[in-house]
């Protein structure tokens, strides 16, 4: 009789906090070749967000400074000397400004993330266990909306709300607000689905028999249990906003220069360098733009891989045939004859 | 008054003309519509121009309006400008031109009116009257307007065939390319709307811009300037017009296979102050006429335009010193001599001393906006410079902010921006398109700027028939304007087009009236 | 943009009679509620987008708004309707859809139905260019990948697969452009075919406006390979993307039967391994693999918007671009419903497929 | 070479060829938490023509030996020792070697038919496949598809499919499942191998079919002299089939003995142990010398009357009668049992009494409440007096909750209680249960099987529930924890007395704890009486074939009871 294989917890809750943390838990789950992407994921996410973060003490100069003291910048100059990689059209130093972009990236990310997963969570789980009409309409708005080019709806919506100023405030949110619309109907389809299978789960069923309110039963038993794919969630789609931003910026739907550096919009300008042999204004923001989805999305798949018991690879079993419980039949009898 | 066969020249490639094979021209900017009814924008008067007749054109090299498929065109009265056609005109698909047509086609763009369309150039018209066959006379409202000549030969001027187009709605470009009702110097062969338009040359134009120097053009659409740039380098089209990045012009500059030509350019860009709202304006609660003057003044002498020609834009767009592009009959630079040091230089010394004479003390917060989608991708580069230039000072701080440009062309003239960003491209090659749209009360700029003196000026150049006397007046309202500062002039574009080595003619077509003519190119 | 993460199945499933039906008539009538669910679909976008662009603004802002003086925009604004009730707008606006008329694009006055054509055929030709180039390269990859799990070549593979997926198609198609058209000269910069070659397209009757069919019908071979060297460059930057989707799914569909009971009795009965993962484990795998394809013609969509505008390819997601700047509401709402429609009717397609591949459905 | 020309069905010759022969296997398995030793020590051997049985409890490593033959383990896993087929060994051999052994010297029957087959290929194809698969290696060149199928067929119609040359253009969801499961031995029979391997090959089904495929396997044995390895944990099949007998606890081999003997006289404890656990019809019954119904005059918890509930079809389709026409009564201190095949409706019932489940005509009458029409706010108060013990104690349980939160959510819920008197009372609950009170927090992953369905009927218990409903509750539990939770059970509800549905697709569970005893079939309630009767002397048709069809864990007296069934089973 073999038990039913439900979804084994994904954490020992009993674990310290630590290593139950989801990125550490999986990290310590993993071997190998998925080890390995975890590892060089979390690697270039970590230089992403600590150049996030000390952004302004990396960068030789502000996002638009033009000058200093020595007068201003001078154009479009090759990297080397004072401008590691070069200056743009516009004079702008090309190393700041694509570390100042990780903290646009970064920004834009939270708020876009955190905004969706709200919203998301609390219409999935609402509209999942609730059922009904409710539900038939919001699967509708937002099959509608998932199946619809993300990128349009972002565009879309980054004309709705750039109606505000493009601020570093305003463009920001701009930018988050448009990737958020786009991403709640994601959430809400997870959440939902993940709502309806639980909702048929013995104990959320055990807590209906006896008497719990759905207030209760949807937060108390669904909503821990139904988020527990949220961090993956969260980093397949932080690279995702990382590229609806970076799509914006090069449309021209995005944040300008003076407001903060942002790569899309970088690369969108240094199309007429690039084929002018000026390769420095393009090339590095486009490299910043695929290092930091590159690094998100291996840790995304890498924990989806590592959630999934199907894909998660194990050890071999490294001792061939070493001391192993070899002991004698007699020491079983032993065991045995006490039950 | 239509009496010609029609149904005349159909298809056939066989080249007749002068000149040898075809030119291709790539351009950026789109066609709109191909009826004058429903377009007033440089994309389709560019296809217009080729192939639609015109009563007053400006000959290739020169800007000053003259007579194209007319005779004579003079005013007869004030109010009445009467022009006479040459006989026996006909459009290519062999109905007759004639004095009908023309009232039909002005009637017709003040019927429709349509919101894109070009009408509000002709609100100085009153009614048309075909006296003959080939009279036309136009009455106007107001007398010895001296820019309607000038109007005549913009988006409004086009003849078109009244057998063809109906009265009171916009045409479809497909309708209109079938019908053929063409009379310019080409006809169109082929047409794919903003991809592809396959221009052949007409020989029975006889008109002001002459026969065409080659037997047929292609004009071809591009979006990115870049591949522009890149199909012209690569021989793919003869010559790129307008819209290359200054990157751009810089490379090709070094790109021995082709050749920049540099023309003057009618684009103005400058700086808007709201009187109301800026610092010290009249609806601020320490407004101070005088000291929001000097705030100006101030920034006039701060700006460093040659850098940011320089830097920004490689040269593509040159200061400007006028409310009047430079090249333009009667256009100064009286900017020049009042703010600055003289030689068209900053001056921080002029600037702190125009502030503390005014008693402003501390620096002074300017809510700048510019907008990053309408005037090409420079703008936040060469706002960005203008705010380092102010703030570099220390006499202001600067608050730079962008808006998306429907947003922008609303809330700028509902005051909510103290200073801002606009760009003008010229409707027609005269002086007075640069100060009666600006400087006269009910203006576009709605920044509640207002000078009797001003006004005046400006309505009396408009109907000084004297050309000298003319030159002189619009001399004294750019520098009152100047002194004044309703607006702050920063850069004045220059026309660029690259061509290919063997292309000769371009230069020709580089003239202040702004219009390419794809009749002179050939090679 | 795509997503990585496993599509859960479509939640319009809960809306529709079971798949698994055993019974008579099932496959007749899921068909049936699946395409009378394509409706509600393209009336919300179209309700979304209607309200969403009058938000943002009218044309005539957009147009004239730096050389009007306010009073006569307004004038404008008001004798073009735009200043009446939203709602009286929008009636209006469904009726006219409901009688076919899509009306006249703003912005350049065009019929938005010939302006759907000649640009859908465009992106139809890059999105079945890309597609092919994805399914060539992600399919048999993904195989690889599966079968070899947890070695280098799936390793290798993998990490192929997200640096694709990674890569903005602009940035991609940017180094592509400047490595193959600028340094080497071996193809075209932009555009879908030389001067020449669409000159001699346009002369055409009836051009389908699909070029390579067009020009194959013309007969006339440079023609041809004018425009499919035109093709390549766009077809790649946007098919890489894809296919690193495709690779990604199939490998994790066909790690999944590979551990099917089925595919272990298969094992037991001495099928080779090679025959395990291309047919009892890559068939029923094709089932979702299917599905998600489907859903990766709205990112192929996506896509075409970045792929047009850098490659110049004029299609819709290059003109809607341009639409949204100029807020011509007519033109954007038509090349929603349009790309709303191709976004359904393929989803709709893909099920049926999927529906076909599975016998289970039949009965 | 394969074996079965020269196979005699005699049973006791010693001269008989070894087909298969393991000695001394190890299997570890590299997991998350370090190696798991599946197989320790496990040397057997199987004769021509002989079935031998592996049982023992979940988990002692009967799956992975039964791979280990075919070599089907995971790259995961490391095997040591021999495994000898007609003298190859299985753990060395090269793959390519591997893969003509499988399917020709030996082949695999599995526990889920419906899985084992690929959906969305046909059976013939299916089971073709794995004859042209050995073509080549038969030294016989290709064979060609029609060949291959005329094969299928020819093996489709040795176990019984009616039609095989139609049928075998069919997809596997068009059979039924006692059908999938002959495709599938179909399948492992195509290429005659010498050895079948049979790993639990009716635990998925109903006790009528599986008496179905048990007689098959027993024919094939005596036709094709096929050698079995006949892996379960059913007593009662292994009596049925099975000549020799292996015991497995924790990866060893604990007894080894012929199968009467073993049932005879175990030597092992743990034999003896498991054998006696083994509920057995007819033995130790609740109803046992009954004559009426006890508890006719208690107060009457629930009222069926014509019960119907019907789950609505989708869109248009016609509505499913799950229960069709059911009435019955169940009073205080009575334990009702449900029993029927799979699919009956007996959960239905259950959960409608639950309030889980809307009825949709006839009348049901809870608590004195009706549930037609039922009212979630009306009914709410009447919650804590039913409790109701899921099948799987493990999905019963908040993953993130400790066991204490989990039984103390009934209490919070109604009667408010301090924190204190909340862990007092559970404590005691844990502690009625047999379970320390320590155990309050742990969580769920952290208890056994039978820990957790103990601690699942302590939550049930915790507000003194009037009523239970218990949905099979130890069908997901070894046959050794089974008893253990049953006799637990029993005296529970002595000491409390409540009124209990107890469901359960065994009849000789039902048999050991109710008195009264209803028979569902296809949604109606075809016979219930007092359990002993019902039984014994089965009244309805579908009753008695279920009752002939249940293997009692006995050889000889399963030998009987098959002759004397064998009519009424139609085999
Ligand atoms: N792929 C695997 N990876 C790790 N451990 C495994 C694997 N397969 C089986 N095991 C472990 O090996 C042991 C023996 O498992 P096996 O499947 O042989 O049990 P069983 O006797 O067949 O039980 P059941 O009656 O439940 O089928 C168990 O502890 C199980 O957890
Ligand atoms: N939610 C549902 N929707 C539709 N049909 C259902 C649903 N749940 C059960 N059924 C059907 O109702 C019938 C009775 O199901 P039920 O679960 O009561 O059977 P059961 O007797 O408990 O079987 P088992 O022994 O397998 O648990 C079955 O045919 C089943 O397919
Ligand atoms: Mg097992
Ligand atoms: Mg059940
Ligand atoms: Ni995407």
């Amino acid at each position: 009789m073999s038990a039913n294989t439900t979804l084994e917890p994904v954490t020992n809750p009993r674990a310290p906090l630590f290593r139950r943390l989801p990125v550490i838990s999986h990290f310590n789950k993993s071997v190998g070749l998925q080890r390995f992407m975890l590892v060089v994921g979390l690697a270039l996410t970590g230089i992403f967000l600590i150049t996030a973060l000390a952004a302004p003490l990396l960068a030789p100069y502000g996002f638009a400074q033009l000058s200093d003291a020595d007068g201003s910048f001078p154009t479009q100059q090759a990297p080397g000397g004072k401008h590691l990689l070069g200056t743009t059209v516009g004079g702008y130093d090309v190393l700041s400004r694509v570390i100042w972009g990780t903290q646009t990236a970064l920004l834009v990310i939270i708020v876009a993330v955190v905004l969706s997963i709200f919203a998301g969570v609390i219409l999935g789980l609402v509209s999942g266990y609730i059922g009904g009409w409710l539900d038939r309409i919001l699967v509708v708005v937002a099959d509608a909306i998932y199946a619809f080019p993300s990128l349009l709806v972002a565009i879309v919506m980054a004309i709705v709300i750039s109606g505000g100023q493009s601020s570093l405030f305003g463009g920001i949110m701009a930018a988050a607000i448009s990737i958020t619309v786009v991403f709640i109907p994601q959430y809400f389809r997870v959440i939902r689905a993940e709502t309806i299978r639980l909702k048929a789960e013995p104990f959320v069923e055990s807590a209906k028999v006896v008497g719990a309110s759905n207030i209760r039963i949807m937060t108390r038993h669904i909503y821990r249990n139904a988020t527990r794919t949220l961090p993956l969630i969260f980093t397949l789609n932080a690279s995702e906003a990382i590229q609806t931003l970076a799509a914006l910026g090069f449309l021209g739907f995005g944040i300008e220069p003076s407001s903060a550096a942002e790569w899309g919009f970088d690369l969108n300008k240094a199309l007429a360098d690039t084929t002018s042999g000026i390769w420095w204004t393009g090339l590095f923001p486009g490299l910043a733009i695929v290092w930091t989805v590159l690094g998100l999305t291996l840790v995304g798949e890498s924990i989806n891989d590592l959630n999934d018991p199907r894909l998660r690879g194990r050890k071999r079993s490294g001792r061939k045939d070493d001391g192993g419980p070899s002991a004698a039949q007699a020491a079983i009898e032993l065991e045995v004859r006490a039950q | 008054a239509c009496t010609g066969p029609s149904g005349g020249g159909g298809g056939g490639t066989a080249s007749g003309g002068s000149g040898g094979g075809a030119i291709t021209f790539g351009t950026t900017d789109k066609v709109v519509t191909l009826d004058p009814a429903g377009s007033y924008d440089a994309g389709s008067f560019l296809v217009m121009n080729q192939v639609y007749p015109f009563l007053m054109n400006s000959k290739p090299g020169s800007a000053e309006v003259s007579p194209d498929i007319a005779e004579s065109a003079s005013f007869t009265a004030p109010t009445e400008f009467t022009v006479k056609l040459k006989p026996n005109l006909k459009f290519a698909n062999g109905h007759a031109l004639t004095a009908s047509d023309v009232k039909f086609s002005y009637d017709r763009v003040l019927k429709i009116n349509d919101p894109n369309g070009p009408a509000s150039l002709l609100s100085n018209l009153k009614s048309v009257d075909a006296k003959d066959d080939t009279t036309v006379v136009f009455n106007l409202k107001a007398g010895n307007d001296q820019v309607f000549p000038s109007v005549l030969g913009t988006n409004t001027g086009p003849i078109i065939d009244e057998e063809v187009f109906p009265a009171d709605k916009v045409m479809s470009d497909e309708d209109i390319v079938a019908a053929k009702p063409f009379a310019g110097p080409y006809t169109i062969d082929s047409y794919k709307k903003n991809e592809l338009v396959s221009l052949k040359a007409n020989a029975d134009y006889s008109g002001l811009l002459g026969k065409p120097a080659n037997d047929s053009a292609v004009i071809k659409y591009y979006a990115d300037s870049n591949n522009l740039k890149l199909d012209v380098q690569g021989g793919n089209i003869d010559v790129a017009g307008r819209s290359l990045t200054a990157t751009d012009a810089a490379d090709l500059d070094k790109d021995s296979k082709v050749k920049v030509y540099k023309g003057p350019g009618g684009e103005l860009r400058y700086i808007v102050f709201n009187f109301d709202t800026m610092p010290f304006g009249a609806k601020t609660p320490e407004a101070n006429p005088a000291k929001a003057l000097a705030v100006r003044q101030a920034m006039a002498d701060i700006v460093d335009r040659q850098a940011i020609s320089d830097q920004v834009y490689k040269g593509t767009y040159v200061p400007a010193y006028s409310v009047v592009p430079d090249g333009l009959p009667g256009a100064s630079q009286p900017m020049k001599d009042l703010y600055g040091d003289g030689s068209g230089k900053p001056s921080l010394d002029k600037a702190k001393k125009a502030l503390s004479d005014a008693g402003v003390t501390g620096p002074v917060n300017i809510k700048l906006q510019y907008n990053p989608d309408h005037y090409g991708k420079s703008s936040g580069d060469e706002y960005a410079m203008v705010k380092e230039q102010l703030e570099k000072s220390g006499l202001f701080t600067v608050d730079l902010q962008s808006t998306e440009w429907v947003t922008y062309s609303k809330a700028r003239t509902a005051d909510a921006y103290p200073v801002y960003q606009l760009g003008w491209f010229p409707d027609y090659s005269d002086a007075d398109n640069y100060l009666t749209p600006f400087f006269i009360p009910g203006n576009f700029l709605k920044n509640h700027y207002e000078n009797p003196t001003v006004t005046d000026l400006v309505q009396k150049q408009l109907t000084t028939p004297d050309k000298t006397e003319r030159q002189k007046l619009i001399g004294d309202v750019q520098t009152a304007v100047a002194k004044d500062l309703s607006t702050l002039p920063l850069l004045q574009g220059s026309q660029l087009l690259v061509a290919g080595k063997d292309v000769k003619g371009v230069e020709k077509t580089l003239d202040p009236s702004f219009k390419t003519r794809l009749g002179v190119l050939s090679k | 943009m795509t997503t990585l993460i496993d599509a859960p199945p479509s939640d319009a499933d809960a809306l529709l009679p079971p798949k698994k039906k055993q019974s008579g008539g099932g496959l007749g009538q899921y068909i049936l509620v699946r395409f009378l669910l394509i409706f509600p679909t393209i009336l919300i976008l179209v309700t979304l987008v209607f309200f969403l662009m009058r938000i943002t603004g009218d044309p005539i802002t957009a147009a004239m708004g730096g050389r009007l003086p306010p009073e006569q925009l307004q004038e404008r604004i008001h004798s073009a309707g735009y200043d009446r009730p939203l709602l009286v707008q929008y009636f209006e606006y469904l009726g006219q859809l409901v009688t076919g008329n899509f009306g006249t694009t703003l912005s350049d006055n065009r019929k938005v139905t010939e302006m759907l054509t000649t640009y859908g055929s465009a992106t139809l030709e890059l999105a079945v260019n890309a597609l092919i180039v994805a399914l060539l390269v992600g399919i048999p990859l993904g195989l690889v990948a599966a079968s070899r799990r947890d070695h280098l070549p799936d390793a290798v593979l993998r990490i192929l697969a997200i640096l694709f997926y990674a890569t903005p198609v602009f940035f991609a198609g940017m180094l592509l452009k400047l490595v193959f058209s600028v340094w080497l000269g071996w193809l075209p910069v932009a555009g879908r075919a030389g001067t020449r070659t669409e000159l001699s397209l346009t002369a055409l009757e009836a051009p389908t406006g699909i070029y390579w069919l067009d020009a194959l019908r013309s007969g006339n071979m440079a023609a041809f390979s004018d425009v499919i060297s035109h093709a390549v460059l766009p077809a790649v930057a946007l098919g890489f993307l894809t296919a690193g989707v495709f690779l990604r799914l199939v490998r994790t569909n066909v790690i999944g039967t590979l551990g099917k009971d089925y595919v272990e009795a298969g094992r037991s009965r001495g099928v080779s391994e090679f025959r395990l993962v291309t047919k009892h484990a890559y068939k029923p795998a094709l089932i979702p693999i299917i599905t998600v394809m489907g859903l990766q013609i709205a990112v192929l969509l996506g896509g075409a918007v970045l792929t047009e505008t850098t490659f110049e390819w004029k299609g819709l997601g290059f003109q809607l671009a341009n639409y949204l700047t100029a807020r011509d509401f007519v033109a954007v709402q038509g090349i929603v419903v349009l790309l709303a429609v191709i976004v359904a009717v393929t989803n709709f397609i893909v099920d049926i497929i999927a529906a076909l591949i599975d016998p289970r459905v039949r009965y | 070479m394969t074996v079965n020309s020269e196979a005699v069905p005699g049973q006791q010759d010693p001269e008989r060829k070894t087909v298969l022969d393991i000695d001394h296997l190890k299997v570890t398995f590299a997991t998350d938490g370090g190696d798991v030793y599946a197989v320790k020590d496990v040397s057997l051997d199987v004769k021509a023509g002989e079935v031998l049985a592996i049982v023992g409890e979940s988990g002692s490593g009967k799956t992975v030996t039964a791979k280990t033959i075919l070599g089907l383990l995971p790259e995961t896993a490391v095997s040591s020792g021999a495994v000898l087929i007609n003298g190859a060994n299985v753990i060395s051999l090269s793959p390519h070697r591997l893969r003509q052994i499988r399917g020709r010297d030996v082949a695999m029957v599995f526990q889920e038919p419906s899985t084992a087959l690929n959906p969305v290929f046909t059976v013939g194809w299916q089971i073709a496949e794995g004859i042209r698969a050995h073509a080549n290696a038969n030294g016989g060149g290709r064979v060609s598809a029609k060949e291959a199928k005329a094969r299928a067929i020819e093996a489709l119609g040795k176990v019984g499919i009616p039609d095989p040359e139609h049928r075998v253009n069919y997809y596997p969801h068009q059979f039924s499942g006692g059908q999938k499961q002959r495709v599938v031995i179909a399948a492992a029979l195509a290429l005659n191998p010498g050895l079948i391997v049979a790993d639990e090959p009716t635990t998925a089904l109903d006790v009528t079919v599986q008496a179905e495929i048990l007689e098959l396997l027993r024919d094939l044995r005596d036709k094709y002299g096929t050698s079995i390895v006949l892996i379960t944990h059913n007593m009662g099949v292994v009596a049925d089939l099975a000549d020799r007998v292996v015991v497995m606890y924790q990866g060893y081999i604990v007894e080894e003995a012929p199968a009467n003997t073993l049932f005879a006289e175990p030597k092992q404890n743990y034999t003896r142990n498991l054998l006696a656990a083994v509920p057995h019809l007819g033995r130790n019954s609740a109803s046992e010398g009954l004559t009426e119904r006890r508890y006719q005059d208690e107060e009457v918890l629930v009222a069926a009357d014509n019960l119907v509930i019907e789950y609505p079809g989708r869109l248009g389709t016609p509505a499913f009668k799950a229960v069709d026409g059911v009435s019955f009564t169940l009073s205080r201190g009575e334990v009702f049992g449900l029993v029927g095949e799979s699919g009956s409706g007996k959960t239905t019932i259950g959960r409608a009494i639950a309030g889980l489940n809307r009825t949709t005509g006839g009348s049901l009458k809870v608590l004195g409440y009706e549930m037609l029409n039922l009212r979630e706010r009306t009914f709410k108060p009447l919650r804590k007096d039913i409790g109701f013990v899921f099948q799987d104690p493990a999905a019963s349980f908040n993953p993130q909750l400790t066991i204490g939160e989990c039984i103390a959510e009934p209490m919070v819920i109604h009667t408010n209680p301090s924190p204190a008197q909340a862990r007092k009372r559970v404590g005691e609950l844990l502690e009625s249960v047999q379970l320390p009170a320590s155990y309050a927090g742990r969580y769920p992953h952290e208890l056994s099987g039978g820990q957790r369905q103990r601690a699942s009927l302590a939550r049930a218990l915790s507000l003194n529930p009037r009523l239970l409903i218990a949905d099979e509750p130890t069908s997901a539990l070894d046959v050794s924890v089974q008893a253990k939770v049953l006799e637990l059970f029993r005296d529970i509800q002595e000491e409390f007395g409540f009124g209990c549905l107890f469901i359960s697709h065994d009849l000789a569970v039902v048999d050991i704890l109710s008195s009264w005893v209803g028979v569902l079939y296809k949604g109606k309630l075809v016979e219930q009486g007092i359990g002993s009767q019902v039984m014994g002397n089965p009244q309805h048709d579908y009753t008695r074939r279920l009752i002939a069809s249940l293997p009692v864990p006995d050889p000889a007296e399963q030998a009987k009871r098959r002759e004397e069934h064998r009519a009424l089973l139609g085999i």
